[in-house]
């Protein structure tokens, strides 16, 4: 499966590549995202618990970053465990560019499933991995242009004094949200599917 | 004894209801999923999600803590402690890369589907509950999926021990040394460069295969004393056999191996020896308990039946007056991971290219094939073994030069119909005997061919499209040792066993394993015929190596040919013997050939008061074996083996009629109508449900069945929602005619039949359906063709 | 397969008591189990591992077809049933086209309306007939609070409805005006198939025999059952003629994104689109004419 | 773990079984009633496990145990009574309408109810009938034969 899209974020680019890094405004635009934990300064782990209808999952996903220019690109590489129902693989390209007072977010991503996921996939996982981007980045967006000092900024600059999110966000890296959201997306794809 | 009303001959080509269908009809029969004993544990395989992938770890520590389980196999375990399937008796006597593989996948998995592990617990559901926690830790590896890329010098490797991924490539034509081959292919080419027509196409096949309704299944049970028995579904059990102990380390006569009586159909599926048997086998001598494993449905669409997949480039070349003069073809066979035993993936594409010039006198021929590996399942064998895919080749391929040079393509086969037999082909293959134009004409005498065109001409101008296609097929009857061992380094001989008790039943033991072709009925009716007494005072053993004659198993159509033609050798030598002692005891001096066997009695004919009923001489001759003529002795028993001197054949033609609606491309087959030279028919209903089932099965290859690989390996089609079987609502009716020549070469004058009878539907589907839209010229040279894919290729042709 | 370990199985006799065990439980641990025909698919692939089952088959009330001010059908009712309403007028006759064809006898014998819309799997055919008929879906909750929603807002996305987790699917309400006709067509691979793609067509005749009112909707795409406004709006002042009914097919095409799968391309499902448009209105024009 | 009963072919059967026991596995496993077959995973498409729920063909294996709980199945062994076979069953026989036999239980489970339903198919309806029953030996022409003849027969009052 292959997405490619331009959004539009209300935010000047340095701030959105910072809050790209930041594992604690990410976890809460990730919807479901239980944890995020830096396993070394460019590989992640996170847990997301989805939901889609009647059916319910939890996804652990691992991601890894490379080729990161701040503020300007970056691509990351996830892999999602799904347990027994398979695997989703992600590779993702990010380039961020400046539109007045706002930035244009570009993204590809190239995910493909496999196991029993895959197998019963079928043709909604693009759609449903679309929507879930969507879903994403509306919250990112909303988190992102909060003013200074309201709840998310502050759980933010909380979190940067704990360790795991924390060491990734000061190692100017992290936006692991990728790998996991696309994973989840495969996943929930996969759920939606009988 | 029940008496036979009519004469001894009636049972020969009488549509008797099945010996079977009574217990199968009541729910009483016993498959092997239906076999249970005591204490018997439950396995289920953990397999790959990769396609290609080393294995890092396989943890199976949690596996073990989980309820009711009482074991876990891994691949390591299997490696070290039993052999490699890459056992002589498994091994063709054809040059080959034979991969080296054992029950379980070691070091690294080569298909999505490859078995991993196996958990073994008291409980079924235990035991998937448990492989959900066998935790395996892969380290992926670049795929190979296209059987042309995956022959470049930097091409990953599916077994890194071979030099490349080639596994097979073979010359059909042209003589055994370079220097021949390459004079012929320059014959060929001087054909090719002189010839009035040329046609070249690239004619695709996708995988698919034969599906029986009943996966597989094993059941292994070990006693010390003695060893090992397995129930397995199996059209083999004496290779079978041989494999266990060989892989296993176990004497020999230590193993018995016993297909069920009821098999849920075989098709080829359940011919290969499989490693899951090996895994089975292992577990239970290793815990001393039955193991059973019964294979889900997922498992089986994943790792068995995927057979055709190949690309044949074809071309031929042709005389204006429709002359068919040569064909030349480079035939690319996906074989997948070539780790099947017996067959390796190979040998269908093997022998699918020797059967490829069908029953066309072509003056020369050029072919040749490579077998390609690949992370994909192996090929399995599948009815029409290997010969789907280039006879699709074959038969469009010549209805395209009909209409190149503007003849009915019906003519056009007519005028190359090999006109007398015995016959060698152009890659070798021997027509021992038959009537090609008989059946042919036969067809066409019923076809009212010009009627057609006016119909199909009216119903045009109403725009509605009709279309005609032909097809015929040469098929193997049964295969000789000739080809066999060479084939698959067993022999082809049929063996049977006959034995008559004191109350005069007859009991037949046969070393095949049917799964649903009627054995019991068929050969009922020939021992009855034989013996003159009814098909119900028989008995019919199958499969059991602990009780039946050494037999190469159900396959390739051996039972007509074959196993029937010793069944009947067998009676014969015990009718001499009853005669014999009988001729003795009446104190005449008189030949077998003298008595006639009928009514249940042995009646001398030159004087009928001189007779003795068939169970009074088989008792005299087993219980009281006293005053015997010099040199006999009591018993009546005998097992005699057949062989004909020359591999023998069936043939087919096909005739079909379509209807394709523009703007969808639907289509409906409204008849489909067959000639048949079967031999001498011992039951016509038999035969009959025979090609019904084959043609359909054809159909549904052709039109709805496909493996699909999606492109990082992942098999997409792993269940009946994706891999779409045809329904009833979707298939025609289907009208089987006989043109039988009798076969000289049996005692019966029977043909094996069945085996190859997929093979021409594909071609007569798709001609129709050209010939349905000639206005449009479309041509189809890949299959499954589907609704969708016609459609876009009438668009293409502007005709919507 | 096997599904997952079940701790309980509960079979409640009347509404409140099927609430009540589903408020015991967190989301998604206690599942309703109508005919099951998807349900049973998904624990058995393990893809729904629930804790409970509440099997909704002995709640009387849930179960019949009845023609009062409307339709009204439900949940419980099952597709053999309404296969062979007799009571299902013109107006909502694409309900029996569909349940004519889902699956196979042995599935209609089992699956329920309300389970198909409450399971809305993405190529199934009731979500999109409701959805093209315009049903109305009532709700009960816990506290004994029914609800009423409107098909257009009852189906979310792919397995998602407005239905809460603590809400029961009673009954469907469809409207059965006079002049009124419907029909529902799909189109599978093989027979009785889960759609590739299906077409509902509601269409309301005036004096003068032309579409006065027309809803549409369709099956087997991507987005699940999708009503299209476009070509109902295309449709109005139709007297039924296939230009016209083309006319709107096209404007459905347009307004509709269609997908390439392993079944067919994205262009034969438009086309789909198109021939079954055609074969949907001539019955559904019929059907309202009283013809049919 | 739950107690059930349900009457399988006229006989009462008092089970415990555990919740998520499939009625396939209740009907072949704990009754020992194995005409009923599986040649599915998951999907239910296959209908080799169709027995009648109160009369009315069903797939065993879309089922639990527990949801059969107070009905009555009827499975293949409970058609003919004593050795008297059903004229379904005679004509499946005199037609050659099975080969292996795998798919047989199943067929007859729901042509039997379907026949009560309509007793003077077309060879389109029977065709329609039998969308949930896939058979892979007989290519369906026989089947159809016999179902054919069976109605006539049942007709006659056979």
């Amino acid at each position: 499966m292959e997405l490619k899209d331009q959004i539009r974020i209300n935010a000047p680019r340095q701030r959105v590549f910072e809050a790209l890094n930041n594992p604690a405004i990410l976890k809460q635009a990730i919807p479901g995202c239980e944890s995020l934990e830096a396993t070394s300064p460019t590989d992640f782990t996170a847990v997301v618990a989805a939901r889609i209808g009647p059916l319910a999952a939890r996804f652990t996903g691992s991601v890894s970053l490379a080729d990161i220019e701040p503020p300007v690109r970056y691509t990351l590489s996830g892999e999602g465990k799904g347990g027994p129902a398979g695997f989703a693989k992600v590779k993702a390209a990010v380039e961020l560019e400046d539109d007045g007072q706002a930035t244009l977010l570009n993204y590809s991503v190239k995910a493909d499933i496999g196991g029993k996921l895959g197998q019963l996939g079928g043709s909604i996982v693009d759609r449903t991995a679309q929507k879930l981007a969507g879903e994403f980045f509306q919250q990112f967006d909303a988190l992102i242009t909060l003013p200074p000092g309201s709840e998310a900024d502050a759980a933010a600059t909380d979190e940067t004094s704990s360790d795991g999110p924390a060491r990734a966000a000061r190692a100017g890296i992290g936006p692991l949200w990728w790998g996991i959201a696309a994973a989840m997306a495969l996943l929930l794809a996969w759920l939606a599917l009988k | 004894m029940s008496a036979n009303p009519d004469n001894q001959k009636s049972w020969m080509g009488t549509r008797l209801p099945r010996k079977e269908d009574l217990r199968l009809i009541t729910g009483q029969g016993k498959y092997v999923a239906d076999i249970v004993l005591p204490g018997m544990l439950h396995a289920v395989f953990v397999r790959s999600d990769y396609a290609h992938a080393r294995l890092v770890s396989v943890d199976v520590s949690a596996a073990l803590e989980a309820p009711g389980v009482v074991a876990v196999i891994t691949g390591e375990e299997m490696k070290t402690q039993c052999r490699s399937l890459r056992q002589p008796v498994l091994l063709p006597n054809l040059p080959a890369k034979y991969p080296t593989y054992y029950g379980l996948a070691v070091d690294k998995v080569k298909f999505h589907g490859d078995p991993v592990a196996m958990v073994i617990a008291r409980d079924k559901y235990q035991a998937v509950d448990a492989a959900e926690l066998v935790v395996v830790d892969y380290e992926e590896l670049p795929v190979v999926l296209d059987p042309e890329a995956a022959l470049a010098p930097d091409s990953p490797r599916v077994h890194e021990e071979e030099a490349d991924n080639l596994m097979f490539e073979m010359t059909f034509t042209g003589g055994a040394t370079d220097e021949d081959r390459a004079k012929n292919a320059a014959e060929v080419e001087r054909i090719f460069q002189s010839a009035d027509v040329v046609v070249k196409e690239r004619f695709r096949v996708h995988r698919t295969g034969t599906t029986p309704m009943e996966t597989r299944g094993v059941l292994a049970d070990w006693s010390a004393s003695d060893g090992l028995t397995v129930y397995n579904t199996t059209q083999r059990p004496h290779i079978d056999r041989l494999a266990f102990a060989d892989i296993l380390d176990i004497p020999a006569e230590k193993v018995r191996v016993i297909a069920p009586r009821d098999m849920g159909g075989g098709f080829g599926l359940k011919a290969p020896f499989y490693r899951e048997s090996v895994v089975v086998a292992y577990a239970c001598r290793k815990l001393g308990r039955p193991v059973r494993w019964i294979e889900s449905r997922y498992e089986s669409l994943m790792n068995i039946g995927q057979e055709r997949g190949q690309i044949n480039t074809l071309e031929v070349a042709a005389s204006k007056e429709g002359k068919l003069l040569a064909l030349r073809n480079r035939g690319i066979a996906d074989v997948g991971t070539g780790q099947i035993g017996v067959y390796w993936g190979f040998v269908m594409p093997f022998l699918g290219a020797v059967e490829m010039p069908n029953a066309y006198t072509w003056e020369a021929g050029d072919t040749d094939l490579r077998v390609i590996f690949t992370n994909k399942a192996c090929l399995t064998p599948s009815r029409a073994f290997g010969h789907f895919p280039t006879r699709f080749a074959v038969e469009r391929a010549v209805d395209i030069v009909a209409r190149k040079i503007g003849m009915e393509p019906s003519d056009l086969r007519r005028r190359n119909l090999v006109p007398r037999l015995p016959y060698t082909s152009v890659t070798g293959e021997y027509y021992d005997s038959g009537d090609f134009l008989k059946v042919w004409d036969n067809l066409m005498s019923q076809v009212d061919l010009p009627g057609f065109r006016r119909e199909q001409a009216e119903a045009r101008a109403q725009g509605k499209y009709l279309g005609i296609g032909f097809g015929c097929g040469v098929e193997l009857s049964g295969v000789a040792s000739e080809l066999m061992v060479p084939m698959e380094n067993q022999p082809g001989y049929g063996a049977a066993t006959v034995r008559i008790d004191p109350r005069g039943k007859v009991f037949i033991m046969g070393g095949d394993a049917p799964g649903g072709q009627g054995h019991e009925t068929t050969i009922s009716q020939i021992v009855a015929a034989t013996f003159g007494i009814s098909p119900e005072d028989t008995i019919i053993t199958t499969g059991d190596t602990g009780t039946t004659p050494f037999g190469s198993g159900t396959i390739g159509a051996r039972m007509g040919s074959y196993f029937a033609s010793a069944v009947r050798k067998a009676c014969d030598e015990l009718r001499e013997k009853m005669t014999h002692v009988l001729a003795h005891d009446l104190g005449i001096r008189a030949t077998m050939e003298e008595f006639a066997f009928t009514d249940g009695e042995i009646v001398y004919q030159r004087d009928p008061s001189k007779r003795k009923g068939f169970r009074e001489i088989a008792e005299r001759i087993v219980m009281f074996p006293i005053n015997l003529p010099e040199g006999e002795v009591g018993g009546l028993e005998t097992t005699a083996f057949f062989e004909a001197a020359k591999p023998m054949i069936c043939f087919n033609a096909d005739a079909c009629v379509v209807e394709v609606e523009l703007a969808t491309g639907q289509f409906k087959v409204l008849r489909w109508l067959t000639s048949e030279d079967v031999g001498n028919v011992i039951n016509p209903m038999i035969v009959d449900g025979q090609m019904h089932g084959a043609i359909v099965q054809g159909l549904s290859n052709a039109i709805f069945e496909e493996f699909i690989y999606n492109d990082q390996g992942q098999q997409m089609t792993a269940d009946f929602e994706h891999y779409k079987l045809a329904t009833a609502a979707d298939m025609p009716d289907i009208k089987v005619t006989y043109a039988s020549t009798p076969c000289p070469h049996t005692p019966l004058g029977t043909r094996g039949i069945g085996e190859g009878r997929p093979s021409a539907v594909p071609g007569a589907l798709c001609n129709a359906l050209v010939d349905a839209l000639v206005p449009f010229g479309i041509e189809i040279t890949e299959l499954p063709i589907r609704p969708s894919v016609l459609w876009q290729k009438l668009k293409a042709a502007g005709a919507v | 397969m096997y599904p997952a370990n079940i701790e309980d199985y509960q079979r409640p006799a009347s509404l409140q008591e099927a609430v009540a065990i589903l408020r015991g439980y967190e989301p998604g641990d206690a599942i309703f189990m109508a005919g099951g025909q998807s349900v049973m698919q998904a624990m058995k692939s393990r893809m729904v591992r629930p804790r409970c089952v509440v099997d909704l088959q002995a709640i009387a009330e849930l179960k019949g077809i009845t023609v009062d001010e409307g339709l009204r059908i439900g949940a419980m009712t099952r597709y053999v049933e309404i296969a062979g309403a007799g009571e299902i007028s013109s107006a909502n006759a694409a309900l029996r086209d569909a349940a004519r064809h889902v699956g196979d006898r042995q599935v209609r014998n089992r699956g329920t309306i309300g389970g198909s819309c409450c399971w809305n799997y993405v190529a199934s055919c009731m979500p999109a007939v409701t959805l093209g008929l315009g049903a109305a879906f009532h709700l009960l909750d816990a506290q004994g609070k029914t609800r009423v929603v409107n098909a257009g807002d009852f189906f979310l996305g792919p397995l998602e409805t407005a239905r809460t987790d603590h809400e029961v699917l009673t009954h469907l309400v469809f409207d059965a005006a006079p002049r009124t006709g419907s029909a529902y067509r799909k189109w599978g691979l093989v027979t009785d198939a889960l759609p590739v793609v299906g077409v509902c067509m509601k269409v309301s005749l005036d004096a003068a025999g032309r579409c006065s009112a027309a809803r549409m909707s369709l099956s087997g795409l991507p987005a699940g059952a999708q009503r299209v406004q476009a070509g109902e709006k295309a449709l109005l002042g139709s007297d039924g003629s296939r230009e016209s009914v083309a006319r709107a097919m096209e404007a459905v095409v347009d307004a509709v994104e269609c997908h390439t799968d392993k079944w067919a391309d994205a262009n034969y499902r438009q086309q789909l689109i198109r021939t079954l448009g055609q074969e949907v209105a001539a019955t559904a024009f019929a059907r309202a004419r009283g013809e049919a | 773990m739950k107690t059930i009963r349900v009457t399988i072919n006229r006989e009462r059967y008092e089970e415990t079984v555990p919740e998520r026991m499939l009625l396939v596995d209740f009907i072949r496993e704990k009754c020992g009633l194995t005409g009923t077959h599986v040649a599915c995973t998951y999907e239910g498409v296959c209908g080799a496990c169709t027995v009648q729920l109160d009369g009315e063909a069903i797939k065993s294996c879309m089922m639990l145990a527990v949801q059969a709980d107070g009905h009555a199945v009827t499975t293949v062994e409970g058609l003919a009574s004593g050795t008297e076979l059903t004229p379904l069953q005679q004509a499946f026989k005199a037609h050659h309408g099975l080969q292996c036999g795998f798919c047989t239980p199943g067929i007859l489970m729901n042509m039997s109810e379907f026949l009560e339903k309509n007793p003077d198919p077309t060879d389109e309806e029977i065709r329609h009938g039998l969308v949930g029953n896939l058979c892979r030996c007989t290519g369906y022409v026989h089947i159809v034969d016999a179902v054919r003849a069976a109605a006539a027969q049942m007709r006659r009052g056979g």
